[in-house]
Order: structure tokens, then sequence, then C-alpha cells
């Protein structure tokens, strides 16, 4: 988030929800803005193609096509600058490259990206004014936007739509993607990309390399590594031989399931480091048995870039090792001495080497978390970022058209799957399964179904239906609702025994995250005679 | 009988006047039904919750189902001195219900009430809000023969 | 500044102040029940209530504004009698069942009527009874336990905004309800557990925690949930070295994201720690079966094999997945660990899933 | 009744309420008229020289209670307390069902000192044949143009007796439960939907036309110089004319029981009357000489409140009478503040084993310690005043008590 969650309890006057169901996926920050809209009179802008929760007292809902992102942002992008509510002096004195994105919105009419999104005109209109003209108005996405082929485009488009408006840099503005886990923020933050160190400095780069060649007294690969999905493919075709999964279920979470078994099963060497015999787990050749978040100190940072402490409460059971523990065990067979006292040690050298970590102490973050960047010790921290500039200067707005997804609906598969999570359950299960509360409430998947759906193909609510997609088949109760059109059926991927990841689609991804497109493919959804 | 949406639809435009729906949902139905309640909510753009807790909060409103006739004794002090518990004992054996119940046949519902304002002509009843004045056994029974 | 003296101590605070809060900065403590100062006032208990000279009533703290020159007593003859007898009035509706209570050591009803000497009711007499229905596996709901204080009703409304409960009928009939007081689960309730938080007596209390411990047999670890990315903080209440609850702190300063505001998994969703399938040693797959294994042996064996693969295939025939769950410290040993120790970049986590 | 003043119900039975012609034709709206040519100021001031003071029960100067109102940018509101729901009250609905139109018009007439376009009428839910007739006479007043640019709606209570505690109306007006909010914010800052608000009862407005007309000083030199003006008692119980009267405020109690009311019914001897309704104090003969105005009887310990008067006679079982108040305010009783809502179950409970012979001495002890708290502790009115019968027949009708004990 370029902003604090607290903000949108307090000062954003308008919240623009695109792709992120909140009360559900991220509860606490759905509380604040539910508050902040009832007694504040905040106004509420709600995209997305099921009628969420906040979809109920938002100003305007916008119930679009899954996949149609940019085409419905490019449409707010064409009312705002034809309607002269643009921030002509924010875009003038902060942005650049703002002449090519207006000549590609031109053609972006409400009623032309009416007949794509399925959106009333009226509503893209008065959607966009009210976010435009909003005093303070924050755009908050979450996997809901990222999760396409057109991920990325989707992403600077929300970018765009946010700097046409001056919404960006102030308290209770910017493009906040509430992050889906609790730390995603910091995985990322530490390095565990593949192409960059700590605070995201390039491996590409020869100086960041030459930075940590030095801290570390090693030389290092100058080479880009491969995400998570490539890697999966390169499995596949023989190309990776050994993988190490620390605390991550990929046959649950990846896509086409079937393919991803394939894949694990063709290494050589599988190492799962996790609590639990995952689905992963059971695939592999050793299983390092970790600790959980209770029986551990460190820190976690969250989607407002807050670093938080983690404690330890409970001693782990039986010969369960501290994770940090075995890292640096292995760390040393594997040729490369380290040690550390504690995570508090590690930290310490976290600290060197990651800039904006630097003035971060555990005794800092004793009671209060700190948002970096945090320079140094006295640095208050930056709840707010792009107060003064963006990172890179100025802020670069890239034209972008629309396109539609990679699968879309055909004869044989007439309906668009999406694919997400429920208030109730966590990722893919490995904790939320074992939670008694938790599982007994909501014990197995569902897919949800429009009531006219349901209707013509004869299914009635609760009946166990099948619900098939190129890549393969799942059986699991109907949930007739009207949250959803007739086209769009929707699916939880926490349970292992009807997964939602064995229909979802491997072969196109985004070209430049490398994420999935869970929200968008076809299907087919049938009785089961 | 209209439906609930266009009864609860004719109070339109008053400002919180979800009590004066309730009203007008229980002159058709002597009751608000469950499915009425939640519309009205909706309507008025407030939590059911909350307009459950209004609908019971007042001794009119009823949200259980109730008889043709809803007949209430009232029981304040001016009554109560008038007599009113006998007569009360008498209906009750009329009609061969206890305060709350309603007859078998869906007819009559007997209910209390405090004071309802008649007090010049005490012991009062009402039938389905019509006020009937000094009334005795003998009054009694000529009243209720009247509801067909 | 308005000047007022104070159980005979003469203070000065800022216009708009509440008597309550001028009471609490002279240094009186007042008792409460329904004031909560996380949602909007009621004014309902009257717990709070003080005598003000020259007032003919008791005025209740919470819901009076300072005015100039008022001489206030907080524990006088008056407002003691008032005390006991409301405690009195609660305590002879209220099912006591202190032996078994989960609340014990935080319920305010319990502390006060110790404050105050309040054993028993001179008015004792019927007592309601609340069915107690609700399968939910979260939330015991014990109405024969509530003060109606109504707090659970506004944090459900002010804090979490799902509006689920009420207050239905009235008089001594009053009770919390969902809409024609149904199960939680068929009603718009996101089992948050803001109402057991701010429930100051045994009526609202978490199931998954029934029986495990009562406050004062468990420490509170302040730590950060583990599930999505908001970041809030919880407090891990640990007996004999397990987890048996959570509660919140709902100070800022050590819950600057949530202020103890939690959601189900958050506060409910803790016991996967004591699962007995936890993995508990390292295992070595041979013939398609795990076996247990020593560390020694695992992580040799892990350590070797990668050491071959390097050896042949080279650095990047080797990846890992890193973890969006661990922390920060493991996820910068996982990527050193690849980089400096294997050599390759093949390091990511499931920050697209 | 040559005993009676009658100037709100003058034209009693001889106009049509419902008609605003009618009530043109005896001098109507003129007062309207008068107060909208004064200076929102003059006309305050001229109200609060009449002396007028409420006649819903807090006897509060109505001028004074318009002048605390701001006058800002927001909406002000003029709401009439017709909740009328003191057991043996009926008054409010006499003076509507006999002169509707200058409960109308003054309303209208504190719209104009309060610079308010909007008033309600909140009646209770007992009188829909009332509401009505009152909907049709505002219909009237309207089409004839009397009411100007001001706005009337009636909103119709449900069964509830706190509501007619100002802030519960409140509520109930905007749709929720009839609970009591605790003061300050009084309404004339913060009422209906937070804007400020005068609220007043039927008899308060209805005086105003009259007082418009005649001028403040001859309002003020009616009745009672502290309380002027008239009041319609309503008498019930054991007295011979149970109907309604309007006197002027100096009007001796004694004289309500024996010259109005025909004294006790069927010539049995007297034993006590309850003034103002059901949370009023019981009366014994000693105080019978009595004026009815409100300081006059707050000096005995009672109150005129709603100006129900209720007769009983030496056969009356007094204690058996205040169970069954007991009874009411139980069953009345919000449940929001803890004092009255267990407070008044627990009178109840204790009044009915008086009332059965089962109860002793420590019974009585505790009833007095309840009453005494719920006095000093209960957030509204109706906690506060629940208590009054019983302290008031412990009080005078001890004995009664004693008999019962054991």
């Amino acid at each position: 988030m370029t902003n604090s969650i607290g903000e949108l309890g307090t000062d954003a006057t308008a919240i623009f929800l695109i792709g992120t169901n909140t009360t559900e996926n991220h509860p606490v920050i759905g509380y604040k803005i539910k508050k902040n809209v009832r007694e504040n009179g905040a106004k509420l802008v709600v995209a997305d193609p099921r009628r969420i929760d906040l979809a109920e007292m938002a100003d305007v809902y916008m119930q679009f096509r899954p996949g149609t992102d940019v085409a419905l942002l490019n449409g707010m992008m064409n009312v705002i600058i034809n309607e002269g509510l643009m921030d002509k002096e924010f875009v003038e004195n902060r942005t650049e490259g703002f002449e090519a994105v207006k000549q590609v919105v031109e053609k972006y009419t409400p009623e032309m990206v009416s007949v794509i999104t399925g959106v009333p005109a009226e509503d893209i209109k008065k959607a966009a004014r009210i976010y435009a003209e909003a005093e303070a108005g924050s755009l908050c996405y979450a996997m809901g936007l990222t999760q396409h082929t057109t991920g990325t485009d989707n992403v600077k488009s929300a970018c765009n739509l946010a700097m046409l408006t001056g919404n960006l840099g102030r308290p209770g503005t910017g493009v906040n993607p509430l992050r889906g886990q609790n730390n995603v923020q910091g995985a990322c933050d530490m390095g565990a990309l593949p192409v960059s160190y700590p605070a995201y400095q390039a491996v590409s780069a020869d100086a960041n390399r030459e930075k940590f060649e030095q801290a570390w007294g090693v030389k290092l690969s100058p080479n880009n590594g491969c995400t998570l999905t490539a890697a999966i493919n390169k499995a596949h075709h023989g190309e990776l031989k050994g993988l190490y999964v620390l605390g991550e279920n990929p046959v649950l979470s990846d896509p086409d399931s079937h393919h991803v078994i394939e894949a694990l099963e063709k290494l050589d060497l599988l190492i799962v480091q996790d609590i639990f015999l995952t689905e992963t787990a059971q695939l592999a050749d050793v299983v390092l048995p970790g600790v959980t978040w209770a029986e551990k100190d460190g820190t976690f940072s969250n989607t407002e870039r807050r670093v938080q402490r983690v404690r330890k409460a409970v001693s782990s059971p039986g010969d369960a090792r501290q994770d940090w523990e075995i890292l640096v065990d292995m760390t040393n067979r594997l040729g490369y001495a380290c040690s550390y006292d504690s995570p508090e040690d590690i930290f310490e050298e976290i600290r060197k080497v990651t800039p904006s970590y630097a003035g971060i102490t555990y005794a800092r973050i004793d009671q209060t978390g700190l948002h970096w960047p945090c320079p140094n010790e006295e640095h208050p921290g930056t709840p707010i970022l792009h107060a003064e500039k963006f990172s890179r200067g100025l802020g670069l707005f890239h034209a972008i058209e629309f396109q539609e997804a990679f699968e879309l609906p055909d004869e044989e598969y007439p309906l668009i799957l999406s694919t997400g999570r429920s208030l109730f359950h966590y990722h893919t299960g490995t904790m939320t399964r074992k939670a008694v509360a938790l599982d007994v409430h909501q014990p197995e998947n569902v897919v949800q179904v429009s009531p006219n759906k349901a209707a013509e193909l004869g299914i009635i609510d609760g009946e166990k239906v099948r619900l098939t997609t190129r890549r393969g088949s799942i059986e699991l109760k109907a949930q007739v609702t009207d949250i959803l059109n007739d086209q769009v059926v929707f699916t939880f991927f926490h349970f292992s025994e009807a997964s939602a990841n064995v229909l979802t689609q491997a072969e196109k991804l985004d070209p430049v995250a490398g994420i999935p497109e869970y929200k968008v493919c076809a299907a087919r959804l049938e009785k089961i005679v | 009988m209209s439906n609930y949406t266009d009864i609860i639809a004719s109070c339109q435009g008053k400002k919180g006047g979800i009590i004066e729906a309730f009203h007008a949902i229980q002159e058709q139905y002597n009751y608000i039904p469950e499915e009425a309640l939640k519309e009205a909510a909706k309507h008025f753009g407030i939590p059911e919750a909350q307009a459950y807790g209004v609908a019971t909060f007042y001794s009119y409103l009823s949200v259980e189902k109730r008889g043709r006739y809803i007949i209430r004794m009232c029981e304040s002090a001016p009554c109560h001195v008038a007599g009113a518990d006998e007569l009360l004992k008498e209906m009750e054996s009329i009609l061969g219900i206890k305060v709350g119940e309603t007859t078998a046949d869906g007819k009559f519902t007997l209910e209390l009430t405090e004071c309802i304002g008649q007090c010049q002509a005490t012991p009062v009843i009402t039938i389905n809000s019509e006020p009937h004045f000094d009334v005795n056994k003998a009054k009694l029974a000529e009243i209720l023969a009247s509801c067909k | 500044m308005l000047k007022l003296t104070i159980n005979g101590q003469e203070i000065e605070v800022p216009k708009g102040t509440m008597l309550l809060s001028a009471c609490q900065q002279a240094g009186a403590d007042i008792p409460t029940f329904c004031y909560d100062p996380d949602l909007k006032l009621a004014g309902s208990c009257r717990m709070c209530v003080v005598e003000v000279e020259g007032r003919r009533n008791l005025l209740a703290s919470c819901v009076t504004p300072c005015e100039n020159n008022m001489v206030v007593s907080t524990e006088s003859d008056r407002t003691t009698e008032a005390r006991k007898v409301i405690l009195e009035l609660l305590l002879a509706r209220h099912k006591v069942e202190c032996m078994t209570c989960e609340k014990v050591g935080m319920c305010k009803l319990q502390d006060y009527c110790y404050r105050y000497g309040v054993k028993d009711s001179r008015f004792a007499g019927e007592k309601g009874h609340f069915a107690m229905e609700d399968p939910n596996p979260f939330i015991e709901r014990d109405y024969d336990k509530c003060i109606m204080c109504t707090r659970c009703v506004r944090a459900c409304e002010e804090i979490t905004g799902a509006q689920a409960i009420n207050v239905k009928e009235r008089g001594h009939h009053a009770k919390i309800s969902t809409i024609f007081d149904g199960k939680l689960a068929d009603s718009t309730c996101v089992f948050c557990g803001q109402c057991i938080m701010v429930c100051p007596v045994g009526a609202l209390t978490s199931k998954v925690s029934m029986g495990k411990g009562r406050s004062m047999e468990y420490d509170r670890v302040l730590t950060t949930c583990t599930y999505c990315g908001t970041g809030c903080t919880l407090e891990l209440n640990v007996k004999d070295d397990q987890v048996v609850g959570v509660t919140s702190n709902r100070d800022a300063t050590y819950s600057p994201v949530n202020k103890g505001a939690l959601c189900v998994k958050g506060r409910f969703g803790w016991d996967f720690i004591h699962s007995p399938e936890r993995l508990t040693t390292p295992l070595i797959k041979e013939n398609g079966q795990f076996r247990p294994a020593s560390w020694e042996e695992a992580m040799d064996f892990a350590a070797n094999k990668l050491k071959a693969i390097k050896e042949k295939d080279g650095p990047d025939s080797i990846a890992m997945f890193s973890s969006a769950r661990v922390t920060n410290e493991e996820n910068y040993l996982a990527q050193k660990m690849m980089r400096a120790a294997i050599g390759t970049n093949n390091v990511d986590h499931c920050a697209r899933l | 009744m040559a005993e009676e003043q009658r100037v709100i119900l003058e034209y009693a039975d001889k106009i049509d309420p419902k008609k605003a012609d009618d009530y043109i034709k005896v001098g109507g709206y003129k007062g309207l008229e008068k107060a909208r040519s004064m200076d929102r100021k003059a006309l305050i001031d001229e109200v609060k020289k009449s002396g007028l003071r409420g006649r819903g029960g807090a006897g509060f100067n109505a001028g004074m209670k318009w002048s605390f109102v701001p006058i800002k940018d927001e909406d002000r509101y003029v709401v009439c307390n017709f909740d009328e729901g003191e057991p043996g009250t009926y008054k409010d609905r006499i003076i509507c069902e006999k002169n509707a139109q200058a409960l109308l018009e003054g309303m209208a007439i504190c719209g104009a000192a309060i610079a308010s376009k909007q008033g309600y009428i909140y009646c209770r839910g007992e009188y829909p044949f009332v509401v009505k007739m009152l909907r049709e006479a505002i219909k009237s007043a309207k089409d004839s143009g009397a009411l100007g640019d001001f706005d009337i709606e009636v909103r119709m209570g449900a069964g509830a007796y706190v509501c007619g505690e100002e802030t519960a109306l409140i509520e109930s007006i905007e749709g929720h439960r009839g609970e009591p909010r605790f003061k300050p914010p009084f309404p004339g800052v913060a009422g209906l939907w937070a804007q400020p608000t005068v609220v007043n009862n039927v008899e308060t407005f209805a005086c105003l036309p009259y007082i418009m007309t005649n001028g403040a000083d001859w309002f003020a030199g009616i009745g009672a110089a502290k309380y002027p003006g008239t009041k319609v008692l309503t008498l019930t119980g054991d007295v011979e004319n149970a109907t309604y009267f309007e006197v002027p405020t100096n009007y001796m109690l004694r004289d309500v029981v024996y010259k109005l009311g025909g004294g006790v019914k069927g010539g049995k001897k007297f034993k006590a009357v309850q003034v103002g309704g059901t949370s009023g104090a019981f009366i014994p003969e000693q105080n019978l000489d009595t004026q009815i105005d409100f300081d006059s009887m707050s000096a005995i310990g009672a109150a005129l409140g709603s100006g129900a008067v209720f007769v009983m006679d030496e056969t009356r079982d007094i204690v058996d009478i205040v169970t069954r108040i007991s009874k009411f305010f139980e069953h009345e009783s919000c449940g929001k503040c803890n004092p009255c809502r267990e407070g008044t179950w627990r009178c109840r409970e204790i009044m009915e084993k008086i009332n059965a012979g089962k109860a002793s001495q420590k019974d009585i002890d505790n009833l007095m310690l309840l009453s005494r708290v719920m006095k000093n502790a209960a957030l509204c009115g109706l906690g506060q005043a629940a208590p009054i019968p019983i302290d008031s027949t412990l009080e005078h009708f001890g004995y009664e008590y004693s008999r019962k004990i054991v």
C-alpha cells in the first residue's frame, strides 16, 4: 500500500474498491471502510463481478465481466478527462506520459466500455465522478485485479487513474494493494524474489551484486532466477532437478494441480519444510518439521509496510525445529558458513543490507511497528509514500489497451470460472482446515451459481455438482446465490477434496509478473446424474 | 390484499417511517410477518436486527400471527378499580383462551393493554382498536357476537 | 478550562470533558458497565453515577459534561447505595455460576460485587430464562448472564459493521437478539468475536477456549496474526505451554492496525497450533513411504543431494519456494542460502497466488 | 358547570375541529397572523411574559424553552407530544377532538418563533381515529392557507408509555425503539435527527393562539400567578361526574372532587385521590385544600402532571391499586437503564408479595431502598417517577400496608 490502513477509516472521503472482497479477505480493513462510510459519509465505489457485502452499501456498484478491468478503468479515465475532472496540476508537475494515455482512452467511451464490461454507462460516469471529485480518494485492490494474464496492465491502469486524479501522496489517497498473506510484503522486501535482493535491489544491476558479494563474501549469480510458476514448468521439462519448498503448498495453490504434481514428481529432490504433511509435503523426498508462528520470534511486514514483532508463546512439539535454525544449518551444510544467535541477530544483518529497514530495530518496534522506508534510527517511518515525489521522480503513465482474458467461454465450456477465498479459511487450508471451529463452520467447498443458471441446469441449492474445465473436474456442492450474474461461477481454493486449482490454467501467465489467471477460465457446470 | 412491498412503499418518503410501515402492514395482516419485516428494514435502510428490535418494542406491534379480531382489555388503575379483572376472567371463559392466545378458529386474540385514554367510561376494551365503553358481562356477549 | 472539585481535589479540564474522564483524572476509580471508550455512549448502566452538589439526582458521569465549579463526590453514601442496589438488581437476574464461568477474573460484575461487598441480592426473585441456543462453533451466548449493557450491540455495529444483533422487546424481557432471535449463522454475523471482547461479564465467551483456562491462569503474549496481510496484533493466551485462546489489546500503542478488533480466523483459528497432526520429526521417503529420521540424517540427506545436483546440473537446476507465511528473518536466510550457498537467483514465493 | 373557565374548549362541540374555516369563523388563526408579523425575539418574549408553562407535566416555561433553540443553517422542528399515556388521562384527545385547529395554530406559532417549517404530531397508537381526524384537520388548514408554509405530519405511536418522554418520543419518530436519550444534549439543541427541536404538549400548543390574540397579560392574569392559565382535567374513578373540565389553575383540589366531580360516587367516603396520572402521588383527605397549580401541588409532594384526577373511595384497597400500578411500570419500562428495568420488575414482585399478605417489614425496607435508588439513579422520568405511588402511599396510607404485613 502507498498509504496506511488507518486512513481508510478516517481520511479517505471516497474509496474505490476493485477486485477486493475486503470484508471477507481483509476483514479488519473492511470494518474500517464500513465505519468510514456509515459514520463519516465517505463515498464508496465497488467494482467486482460478484455483488460482495460492501457492494450493498456502495454509492455505485459495478458488476463487470471478469477480465475487463482495463476497459473499465480506461472508461473511467475517459469520463474524467472529458468532464474536466482530472487533476491538471498533479499531472503536469508530478507525472509524465499523460498524452499517450489520453490518446488511448479517448475511444473508451462509457458506452463502448459498457458493451465490453456489462456495466451501465451511467454507473461508469458516476463512479468516475465520485473518485475524481473526492477530496481524498483511495483506490484499493487485491487479487481480483492482479490474477489475470493482464494483471500488470490492470495495476498500471489503476495507477494511471490515481495519477490522473491526483489521488496519491496525501492522507486518505493512494494505490493500495491489499495483500493476502501475513508476510507477503516481507517476503518480497527480503528478496525472496528471483530478480531482486532485499529492498528490491535488482540482481541484474552490477552495483547491487557487488554490494551483496561484499556483504556476504561470496560470488553471486548475475542471472535473474525463475519465478515459481516458471520453476514448475522447468521441472516439468526436466530442467529443474531440485526444489526446496519452505512453508508453501503449490499442489493446492498453483494453477493446474495435475501439471504441478507431474512436475514435482519429476524432480530428483523435493525438500519440504512445513508444520503439517501438506499435499505438497506428501510428494517430498525429505520433510523437515518447522514451527508455527506461535512458536517463533521474528518480524512480519504487513500490507501497509509496517514491520511488527512476532513473539514465541509456546514450545514446539516433538523434534520440530525453529525454521531459522534449519535454514542456517542447511546453509552451512551447503558449504557457506554462517551463524546467528537469534532472529534479532539476523534482523541486525537485514538492516545492514536493506536500506528501507535500516532504521528499524527490535527495540523500536517492541510496542508499535514501524512503516518502511525507515532509513535511520531517528526516522519515524513512512506511512504515506510518494508525498513529495515518486521513487523514480515523475510518475509514469502507461497507455494500455484492453485485452481479453486468455480463456474465454465457448460452447463446450460456456461459463466464466473465477476463484478466490472465503472469510473462514486461509489459502490452502493448511492451518484453517485444522482449526476445528473454522472447519466445522465451513467444512467443504462450494461453487456459487446464480439462481437463473442453476434453474437452467436443474441444480438446486446444496446439491452436489460437477465443475469441469479443460484441465480437470471437481465435484462439490452448489450454492445458489444472486451475488453473481448468470455467466459467472465462483469457487474457493482452500479445499484439497475439491481443489479449485485442478481447474485453473497454467498455460498463459501474465508476461511480466508471471501471475496466473485465477479469476478467469472457461468452465462447465453440470448436474451429477 | 396488497403485497408487503406496496404497503411499505406507501410510506415512501417518510423519514424514519418504519413504524408507520409496521402499522400499515398490521392493518392488512394483523401482525408483521417475517418477510414484511425484512422488506421494511431493507426499504428504510436499517439492519434487520434493529427492525426486529423496533417491532418487538411496541406493545401494539406483533411479530406473531394473531386472530382477525384483536381484543385488548385495559388493565390500568381506573379500569382495574372498575372491575377489569373480573371482566377479563369472563372473556377468557367465553373465548376459551388465556391472555396472549388466539382462538382455534383464528378469530379472536386476547391481549392486555395499558390505558387507552377512554377513562370516562371504564372498564374499556378495544376490538381492532375500536373502543367499547362501560363494558360489563352482558355487554360483552353482545360485543363479541357482533364480531362476524 | 473548567474548574471542578472532585473528592475535595481541585482540577481543571477543557470544556467538553465528560465528568467520568474528569473524575478519572482526579484519581477516582469509577465503576462502569456500559461505558466503552471505543463505542458510542449509552449512559444506561448507571454504575458510574456520582453526586454533584446542588443536583437532586445522581448523575451518570459518563454522559454528563463537566460544568464550571461543579463539586463532585464519587464515593458518597448515596452513590455507594445506588451502586450496591444496581449490583444486587443485576445479581438477581444473573445466572451465578462463577465456579465454572469462563469470565472469572475478567468479570466486571464479580469485581464490583467484591469491591462493594455485595454477597447476594436482597431483590432475588423470579429469574428470567433465556433459551441458550446457538450451534455456531465460535461464540457461546448465555443471556442468563447478560446485564444488558449493550456493548456487544454497539461493537457489532460500530467496530465490525455487521449489525447482526440488537435489543429485542423491552423492560426486563429485553434481550440481545438477531432478527427473530435466530441463529447467528443465519444472521449477518461474521463471527469476529468483537462482542466477546467487549462483554464485561460471562454472557459471551469463546467456545474454542472453553474449559481451557481462565484469565488469571494464562499469560498473554503479544504477537502479529498469522493470516491475511492486514497485520493485526493479538495476544496468545498461554497456559502450561499451550495456547488456550486469543484475546486482543485495544490500546493503539500495542495494536496500531486493529485496535483490538480481529476477524474470525484471528480470534478463533489458533488451535491448529496443537493439532495432533503436526509434524514432530523429520521424514525421509523410502520406497514411496515416509519413515522418521533424525535431524542429522535428514539434513545430511537433503544437503548431499542438493550438492550433487548442483555439481551435476549447475546451480540454476535448483530452486526454492520461500514463504509469505514465515518471518522476514527466515525469508532473508532462505534467499541468502540460495544466492550465497547454492549460487542461483531461483528463489520466489507465492506472492502472486 | 359554572365553575369552569373554558378557553381552549370554549367552542367545544360548536365547531368542527377538522374544518379550518369553522375555526377561523370564531377567531382562529388570528394569533398566528400576529405571531408572524412579530420579530422572533419579541414573539418569544411575549410567550415568556404570558408565563405559559408546559402542560405535559414538567411545567417548564414555554417561551424560555424556545429561547434556547439556536438559529443556524440547519433545520429545526416543532414536535407535539400527543402520547398521553398516563392512565386516567385523555385531555389531549379531548382538546384535539374539540379544537384541533388550535393545536395546529399553536404549533405554527412555535414554528414562527424558532424559524421552523416542519412540525410533527406524535399521537399515541391508541387513538387511530384521532390520527385520521388530525390528518383531515391539517389538510383543511393547509388548503385554507392558514398555515402558510408550515407543514405538519402526524406520526402514530405503537403502544409505549415511555414515548411520552420527549427524547424517547423523538427516537420513535425517527423509527427507533422508544428509548430515552441521556441529556444533555437537550432536544432544543440536538433533537429530532440531531437538529434543534422544540417538544411541547398538545395543551401547551393549544394555549398559544389565545395568548397571541388576547395578549400575554390576559393569560398571565388567569389562575395561579406562577402557573397561569387554565388546565384541562380528566376525572376518573369513584366520582359522580367522570368527565373532563377546563378550570383556572388556582382551582382547589377539593372543589375538583366535590364540585366538578360531584363528590364521591354513591355517597361513599373519600379515601384518596391520585393526581397527574399513574406516576402521581396519592393525596389524602387532609391535603385536599390545595390549589391544583404546579407549585402548590409540588409543595404537598404531589404533581399536577397530566391533569388526571383519579378518585378512590373508602372501600378501595390502596395496596392492591399500587400493586396494579407497579405492574404498569414493569410493563412500560423500556429496559435501557438498570435501575428502571430491574427495579420496576422487583417493585412489582415485592408489591405482589405484600398484596398477597406474604411480606415482612424487611420487604418494605427493601422496597423503600429500591424506590430511593430508582429516583436517584434512573435515566429518565419514568424510572424516577415509578416509585412515587409507592412512596406516597407508604407515607399517607402506611396502615394499609401494615395490615398486610406478616
